[in-house]
Formats: structure tokens, C-alpha cells, sequence
């Protein structure tokens, strides 16, 4: 069912945890599968962020996206977090089953909350972020027979 | 191949050497059409009649009240929607639960959208069909009630006797999805005034792709599949002879093992539900104490999502489940969870072992650390469990 | 036992050694749920794949336009009640033959009885549809053509190319119960513009209870058989596993073989035929001479009996038929030879011999002896019978 | 499908042919499954059923039931003869499967026409035979599913 990639990230998920006093911290969660993700961001002085956390309550998709974005995110500024999607993190994990596809929005999305705090907490305006919905869960799209 | 420890056996069994060994001369040897007019064909006949015997004396049903589908959904769809059909102009009420199997709950619908009106009981906290509710439910117009004998999930064995006799006090056609409890409890259609009984080969050690549909005698259902005039013209296809001629020997083994045999798995599943809850906190068993079925033990664990926890019980070569497995597809947590009251996100958190003849305190021990320490790591990764 | 000389494949086939083989493993090793979670499941999740794509290839479809049922019958039922819903709202007419399998013609009349209209078009001496009255009898209101591949009684191909384009040049949905054609003739779904195809695998060396129904992407059927998400949530119930994997196995070794093995049955047939109708005095071939099923002759014998015929052929060790097996049950004469215009007395001294990759000459011979001194037997009792 | 009693007299069918000349001839077909039987006896003046042969179109039962109704006349008076039921035809034959009851009513039958064919050509009323159908199909009392 899932990539190796994905086994790898949710067998030994990379930076789970929290961070005290963290710079931005974002929970997101899907009605739909009840799933929630929470990350934490340790962004320095020059808007770099240093570390990054999380805790997750989901499916093995859900770990493995979680983890996965976190090692994205790491070293990278504000703006080129905000540019990570659910695409990139899936194509870093060998791809997800169709049905597993909305989990990786997930990432996306906790990514957004946490730095939409640390935005509102040090009261900065980032250029294309938006006010994050809490839950992620669009329509399906599929047919009924 | 690491060892597995099969703990699925809800979703599906492995077909016994038994029943290959009865099977396989219906592929290779005796392959002929039952319906054909030469000798050869005969012995596929006589498997046929032979399998339907074994059968009806299990159900303590007669010969010709049984009727082989390709599984248990099939007999789910046929009972509900062609006796729909048939009483359409006495009624158009269907009283049935809210835990059925989608094979159930998805042919209620349908039937809603043709014009049916399908009342859903609900159940109480251990998963019991509220008899008063059922009938405060009963109207002029209702034409069949369809209660499942046990839960797949949870394992929850109704009172289909008093459901029954409710029933037939008030004329109305009483079906009941035993595709669970057929094989693991002892049933009989007369005493438990059952109208149609659905049941499935693959659930009891016989092949998937076969099962039966009971109508009792004078039961006034059309055909579900239309053709041929196989089944006593009632439904069509020629039959699945090696199948049919598994699920007969299924069904006798079932039968004739069943007292030890369930007997083993309760005394098993019993020490697993006293060491989990016990060892485990924040954990809950799902279903009734003892009304349950023989082999089936279902947790929840809280702050704890199912699929991980399945992910990582593979990886300790543990099979099980999380909620149905037909439903696996789908995001909802489980309706029968749902429907005893449990929140959403702990509806989440379930396990559902079911355990077979060939389980083991061993595999059970084993069991219990893997579930001790996968709970604890899912746990700590979990934004909703502070320790 | 007395040899057997086996020629009533159009009725069943052996199950192959080689699908036997293929099968086995799935239940009892790998026999897990393809629902499921676990790695084991998965084993058998690619084992289905693995078939559906083999079936795709051999039809030239995709693999999610494969939908797997338990057989013909299914199919057929299916592709009928579920267009026929689905596209209500666009017209009640469906467009047939007179000549198709009662699986069609059965579903036909039960959905006259919902309301819908259905045209059952004549066919010629030979049994082809004629393409002008088809032609006549679309309206704007026609949603389904449903035309046999092949006959399963006299074996004539019908021209399905031909209907598929007026099908589409009209934008009506086009099925095509290929029973009895599939693994026989070659089919690509595209150049033939077929919508839906049914198939059953006991027809075709693979094992009894399972088949297939090819939808096209994008044709709007609904579930016949509501419940769990298989099948992409169209055709609910554990799968068949075992018998998908030998059902694919099965489509393997006909594709494979086709020419060779069709090339050889149809020279053998053809001599059949020549001897039977050289040497036994008032018999006529039934169906067209060279559009017909590789391995399929039907003879009538005027002033005989069908049954009485393959009462004394069986004494001599010779399966045979007369009409279709699955209607053996009845004492109709044939729809089928009515409808290319058989007197009703000829019509019930039909006999169909169906050869398989295994029959040989000698078996002919023999059969051919067998004929003639049983043909003479009966029409000295035959009152009908003057000489 | 077939006792061995009624495959011994479908193999060996006793009493296949035509008497010339009969003293009665009776033919009996059945609509329903299209089969036909023919039936001479030949009676002396005692009234005694000296012989008697049959011709038959039809299924493995219809042959059967023809021989064993041709044994069961062959020496019995007229009347007796009248009073062999289908039913007592069946029972010599070790009975029949539900399907193939209506083939042993052919027999009956046919005894019945030639009977009534040789009333009428020695002008004699035969106390309770009364002129027999030519078609004897009955309404088949099958359900429809
Ligand atoms: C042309 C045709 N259609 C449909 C069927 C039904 O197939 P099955 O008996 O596998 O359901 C048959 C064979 O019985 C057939 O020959
Ligand atoms: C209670 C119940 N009913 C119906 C079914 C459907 O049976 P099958 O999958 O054999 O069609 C199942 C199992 O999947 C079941 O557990
Ligand atoms: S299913 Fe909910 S996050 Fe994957
Ligand atoms: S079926 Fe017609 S006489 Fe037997």
C-alpha cells in the first residue's frame, strides 16, 4: 500500500516532539478522517527556521508526511517554507495511495498554521500566507453507484 | 516469511485443507454442468444435494430452503431487496439496526431512494438491540425486520430469539445476517422463528466466493439474478460446484468442532481482553462482556489512531483490523463504533482481533507486549495524549 | 469408468491444471482479505491486479474497466438492471434478440415488468441478427443494445462490429454477453464499440462461480450488489480471490492457444459436421456454416428426440446436449431454433457437441457411429417416422 | 435422474412397433414438450387385450412409460386396462423425477385413445372412458420467481 519512503518516515519518523517556547506552532485537523496534526517551528532572528517538531494522531500516511515536511522545513527561510505543498511532500515520499492523498494536505496545512502564529505573534505580514482553516477536509469527489 | 500471527479471522479465514481436499476433484474430475443430462453430470448434482443436506441439518432448516449466492453480500442484497419487491403491496417498511454490514446498511438505502421508508434501531452501549424500540418501530406497513445475528465488529450477539418471536407475533418476515455467527453459535430457524438467514463460506474455513441465502418455506421472494433455471429457478447461474461442495464440508466441520473449538477461543479471547485492559491504559473493550462472539476481542485505545496501529502490528507479523475491512476504503470511523456511543476520535483508536482454532497462548503473550508497546510510541507521538 | 468423451464444453470445461496450480496457493497460504491493511493482504490485492490486468490486455480495455462477478448470469443482470436504472431519466427502451441466454432474456422480461419497453429482434435461417431491423427499431428513447457475441446453442458469431456502430453513430450504450465467444474469438472492445461485455470463467477452462463485467470508463451503471467498496465501491463482497487468479489464468492460456488450438477444433468440427451430415439421412446443421463458434456443431435429426438421443449417447460414454444446459430443467423446445425457424418437432431433436483443445479424431469417429446407430434406433420408435 | 427400472425399459424398450390391423389405435401428443406416443392393441372377443405395441416420440421417460404401459395392458380385460392410472404406471417403474410425471400421463392417455378408437370402431360404450384429449398438457403449477 504505501512507497518504502513512506514505511521509512513512519517506522522512524524524523523530529517528533514539541518545542518549548516555540516561535509558531500550528494544529490542523480533518473532519472527515478525524486526523490531527500539530508543528511546532523554532524560526531565528533572520527567518530561518532552526528546528521544527511534531505531533501527530493519524494514519500512516498522516506520520509519514508529518515527518517528512518537518525535514523539509528545517534550514529553510519563512517564504521557501510557505512554498512547500502537499505535491512536494508527497513526490519526496514516492507518492501516496489515491484515498491517502488528502493526508499529505495535512503537512501542508500545519506548516501554514504554525507560521501564521509565529506571523501573528511577532506581528509580521508574510507575503501569500492565509488565515489557515482548521480543518482541511474538502469534498470527495468520488461517484456513487 | 516472518511468522504471522493471524488475528483477521472476522474478514476472512483460511480454507481449511479439509475442504481443498473435498473441493478439488469438482475442478479437475467431476467438472460437469449439474443441470446436464448425462451420468457424469450427475455427481456434480449429487455434490450439490449432498452440500445442501449438511447445510440445512446445521440450520435444523429442510433441503429445499436453501439457496447458494456467491457470499453473503449477495444474500444481504437478495433478502432485502427481493422481498422488498414481493411484499411491495402489503408495505413498504424495513426495520433493520444501525450496526448492520454495509451489505445491509448500503441496500436500505437504495431501497430508500426506490421508495422505501427503512427505520435504523439504534443499540445500546454494548452494542444490543433495544427490543421496545424495535417494537415501538413495528407499523401496519412494515414487511420485514433485518437484524444481524452478531456483530462483525464488535462481536455482539443479538436476542434474535425474542427478535424473531416479536416478529412473527405480528406477521412480519424476520431476516437475520448470521454471515458472523454462522459456524461459531449453535442456530436454529425454527426455535429462533428466523424467515431468511444469509451466511458466507469464507467467514467458517470454506472458500470466498460462495455462501447461501435460507428462505423458509413460503417465503414469497423473487429472484435477485434472473436466468437459468438453477437454485429451483430462483436463482441463476450455473453453480459453483466445487464451491458449494466446499462450504458443505465447511459447514460440517463447523459444525462438528464447534463446541471445543469455540470453547479453546473463548478461554483465549478472554485472557487477551483481561491482560490488554488490564496492561494497557486508557483503553476500553468495545461490545458486550460475554454475549459476544467466541473469538472476537475489539479495543479502543485512546489518543491512538487504528491505522498506525494495524501499520505496526504488520510489522511485528500481527494481522488485524480496524473496524470492517470491507470498509477499509473509506475515512469515516466505524458506524458500528459510532453507534455505542463512542466519540469520534476514540471510534478511531479500534482494534479488532479475531482469534481461530490454530491461535496460541503463545501468540496471544506475544500479542499483548507488541499492542503494550505500540501504544506507548503512538502515544507519545500523539498531539492529543499528555502524560 | 467407461471412457468419456467430454463435448458439452459450451455447457462447462474443465478446470486447467494450470489454473488449478495458480489458484491453490490463495486458499490456503495467501489467503488473506485484499481489504485488509497488512502486508499479507497485500499478496492477494496483487494477485486480483494481476488478473484484471491479463483480462484488460485481452480485451484491449483498461484494468478499472474490469469488474469482476460470480459469473455470467451476474453479469448480465448487472449490465441490464443497473443501465436500465441509471439512465431511466433518457428513455425505457432496450433493444435485444431473440436468441440470447435466458440471463438476458429473464432480466429482460423482469425489467418489462418495472415499466421498461424491450425489442427482441428476429434473426435469420442462420441466426444472425438482422442489421436493418435493428436499425428500425432504435428511438429516441432506446438507452441499451445488448446483442450476444456468439450463440451458446448453434454458435453463431453475430456481427458486432456492425451493431456497435450503429449503437454509437446513435449514442446508445452497446453490451455484449461474450460467454460463450470470449477465449474463442479474439475481441477488442474499441473496434468492436462495445460499452459492457460479460464473461464467465467455466467456460473457458477457469473455474465455475466467477466471471466479469467490462464497463467502459465513463458508462453511468449502478451497484447490482450494494455493500462493501470493492470493486471501486461497484460490486460489494469479499473477493473471490482464488477464483479471480484463476479466472486470469485461465483468459492466459486461451489467449495463448487461440489460434492454435481454435485452428485445430475447427478443422475436427468441420469434419464432424461433414461426416454427420454425409451420413445420417434428414439432419440438418443448425446455425451459420462458417460464422460459428470454433468448437460448436448442432445438428437436428428429424422424427428423434432430443433427451432420448443423449440418454444412448451417454450409455456410450458421449456428454452431449440438447439446447442449453441451464434450461434442461424445462420442456420447452429451444427459443433458440424457434427463432431461426425450426418446426417444433425438429426443433426437439437437437443435439450440440461443444469439443474442446482435447478432443481428437477418434473420439469423432466413435461419436459419429455412436449417432448413426442411435438415430436409427429412435426413428424406428418414432411414430412420426415413416421408412 | 432415471431409476434403473426406467432405464432397463428406455434401453430395451419392450413391445416398440405397429400392429396392422389393430382393434384400436390411439396417438397422444403433448403440446407443452411437443412429444407424441402411439399406442395398438389388438383385442380378442373376449374382450382380453392379446397384444400390444407402441410408437414413441419423445424423452427417455415418455419412451419408458410406453414399454411398461404396453407390459401392464398386455392380458388384462378392457376395463382393467382402463383402470391403469399414470400413477400405477410410475409405481412399476420405480417412480419418476417431478418434471417427467406428465411423460407417464402420455401413457395413460394413449391406452385411453386406443381404447376409445376401438369403441368406437366396434361401436361399444366402455363404462367410464370418455373421449380422451388429443393434447393432454396441464397447467404446469410452478411458481414464477
Ligand atoms: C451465452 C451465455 N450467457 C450467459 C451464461 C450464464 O453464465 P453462468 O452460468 O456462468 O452464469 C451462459 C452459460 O450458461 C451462456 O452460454
Ligand atoms: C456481518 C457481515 N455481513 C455480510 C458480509 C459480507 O460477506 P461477503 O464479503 O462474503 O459478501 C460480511 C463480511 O464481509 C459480514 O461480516
Ligand atoms: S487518513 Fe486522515 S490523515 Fe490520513
Ligand atoms: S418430456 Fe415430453 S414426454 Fe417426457
Amino acid at each position: 500500500m504505501y512507497s518504502e519512503k513512506v514505511m521509512d518516515h513512519f517506522q522512524n519518523p524524523r523530529n517528533v516532539g514539541e518545542i518549548e517556547n516555540a516561535s509558531g506552532v500550528g494544529t490542523v485537523g480533518n473532519a472527515k478522517c478525524g486526523d490531527i496534526m500539530r508543528m511546532y517551528l523554532d524560526i531565528d532572528d533572520d527567518g530561518i527556521i532552526r528546528d521544527c517538531k511534531f505531533k501527530t494522531f493519524g494514519c500512516g500516511a498522516a506520520v509519514a508526511t508529518s515527518s517528512m515536511a518537518t525535514e523539509l522545513v528545517k534550514g529553510k527561510t519563512v517564504q521557501e517554507a510557505l512554498e512547500i505543498t502537499n505535491k512536494a511532500v508527497m513526490e519526496a515520499l514516492d507518492g501516496l495511495p489515491p484515498v491517502k492523498v488528502h493526508c499529505s494536505l495535512l503537512a501542508e496545512e500545519a506548516i501554514h498554521a504554525a507560521l501564521w502564529d509565529y506571523a501573528q505573534k511577532h506581528d509580521i505580514k508574510i507575503e501569500g500566507l492565509e488565515k489557515p482553516k482548521s480543518d482541511i477536509s474538502e469534498e470527495e469527489d468520488e461517484e456513487d453507484y | 516469511m516472518k511468522k504471522l500471527i493471524y488475528l483477521d479471522n472476522a474478514a476472512t479465514t483460511k480454507t481449511a485443507p479439509e475442504v481443498m481436499e473435498a473441493m478439488i476433484p469438482y475442478f479437475t474430475e467431476y467438472y460437469g454442468n449439474p443441470s446436464s443430462v448425462y451420468d457424469f453430470a450427475g455427481i456434480s448434482k449429487k455434490a450439490l444435494d449432498e452440500s445442501r443436506e449438511t447445510i440445512a441439518n446445521a440450520l435444523h432448516a429442510k433441503e429445499n430452503e436453501i439457496y447458494f449466492t456467491a457470499g453473503g453480500s449477495e444474500a444481504d442484497n437478495w433478502a432485502l431487496k427481493a422481498t422488498a419487491e414481493a411484499y411491495a403491496a402489503k408495505g413498504k417498511h424495513i426495520i433493520t439496526t444501525k450496526i448492520e454490514h454495509h451489505a445491509i446498511l448500503h441496500t436500505g438505502e437504495y431501497l430508500e431512494k426506490l421508495g422505501y421508508e427503512v427505520t435504523y434501531l439504534d443499540v445500546d452501549e454494548f452494542g444490543v438491540v433495544k427490543l421496545d424500540q424495535l417494537k415501538k418501530a413495528i407499523r401496519p406497513d412494515t414487511i420485514l425486520i433485518s437484524v444481524m445475528f452478531a456483530n462483525n465488529e464488535i462481536g455482539t450477539i443479538q436476542p434474535i430469539k425474542e427478535i424473531g418471536e416479536i416478529a412473527h407475533e405480528q406477521g412480519i418476515l424476520f431476516h437475520t445476517d448470521a454471515v458472523q455467527a454462522f459456524g461459531q453459535v449453535p442456530i436454529d430457524v425454527d426455535e429462533y422463528h428466523i424467515d431468511m438467514l444469509s451466511a458466507s463460506g469464507h467467514k467458517l474455513n470454506g472458500p470466498k466466493g460462495i455462501g447461501f441465502l435460507y428462505i423458509r418455506k413460503g417465503v414469497k421472494i423473487r429472484s435477485f439474478v434472473h436466468g437459468g433455471a438453477q437454485e429451483r429457478k430462483r436463482r441463476a447461474g450455473t453453480e459453483n460446484v466445487p464451491g458449494i461442495v466446499g462450504l458443505g464440508k465447511a459447514v460440517e466441520l463447523a459444525v462438528n468442532t464447534m463446541e471445543e473449538r469455540t470453547a479453546k477461543e473463548k478461554e483465549l479471547r478472554d485472557y487477551l481482553i483481561d491482560r490488554v485492559l488490564k496492561e494497557v491504559p486508557y483503553t476500553r473493550l468495545n461490545g458486550h462482556r460475554t454475549n459476544r462472539l467466541p473469538n472476537n476481542a475489539n479495543f479502543s485505545f485512546q489518543f491512538v489512531e487504528g491505522e498506525s496501529l494495524l501499520i505496526m502490528l504488520d510489522m511485528d507479523g500481527i494481522c488485524g483490523s480496524s473496524g470492517s475491512a470491507c470498509t477499509s476504503g473509506s475515512l469515516d470511523p466505524s458506524h458500528v463504533l459510532l453507534a455505542i456511543g463512542l466519540p469520534h476520535e476514540i471510534a478511531h483508536g479500534s482494534l479488532r482481533l479475531t482469534l481461530s482454532a490454530e491461535t496460541t497462548k503463545e501468540d496471544i503473550d506475544f500479542v499483548v507486549e507488541s499492542i503494550k508497546k505500540i501504544v506507548t510510541k503512538l502515544r507519545s507521538m500523539s498531539p492529543l495524549y499528555e502524560d
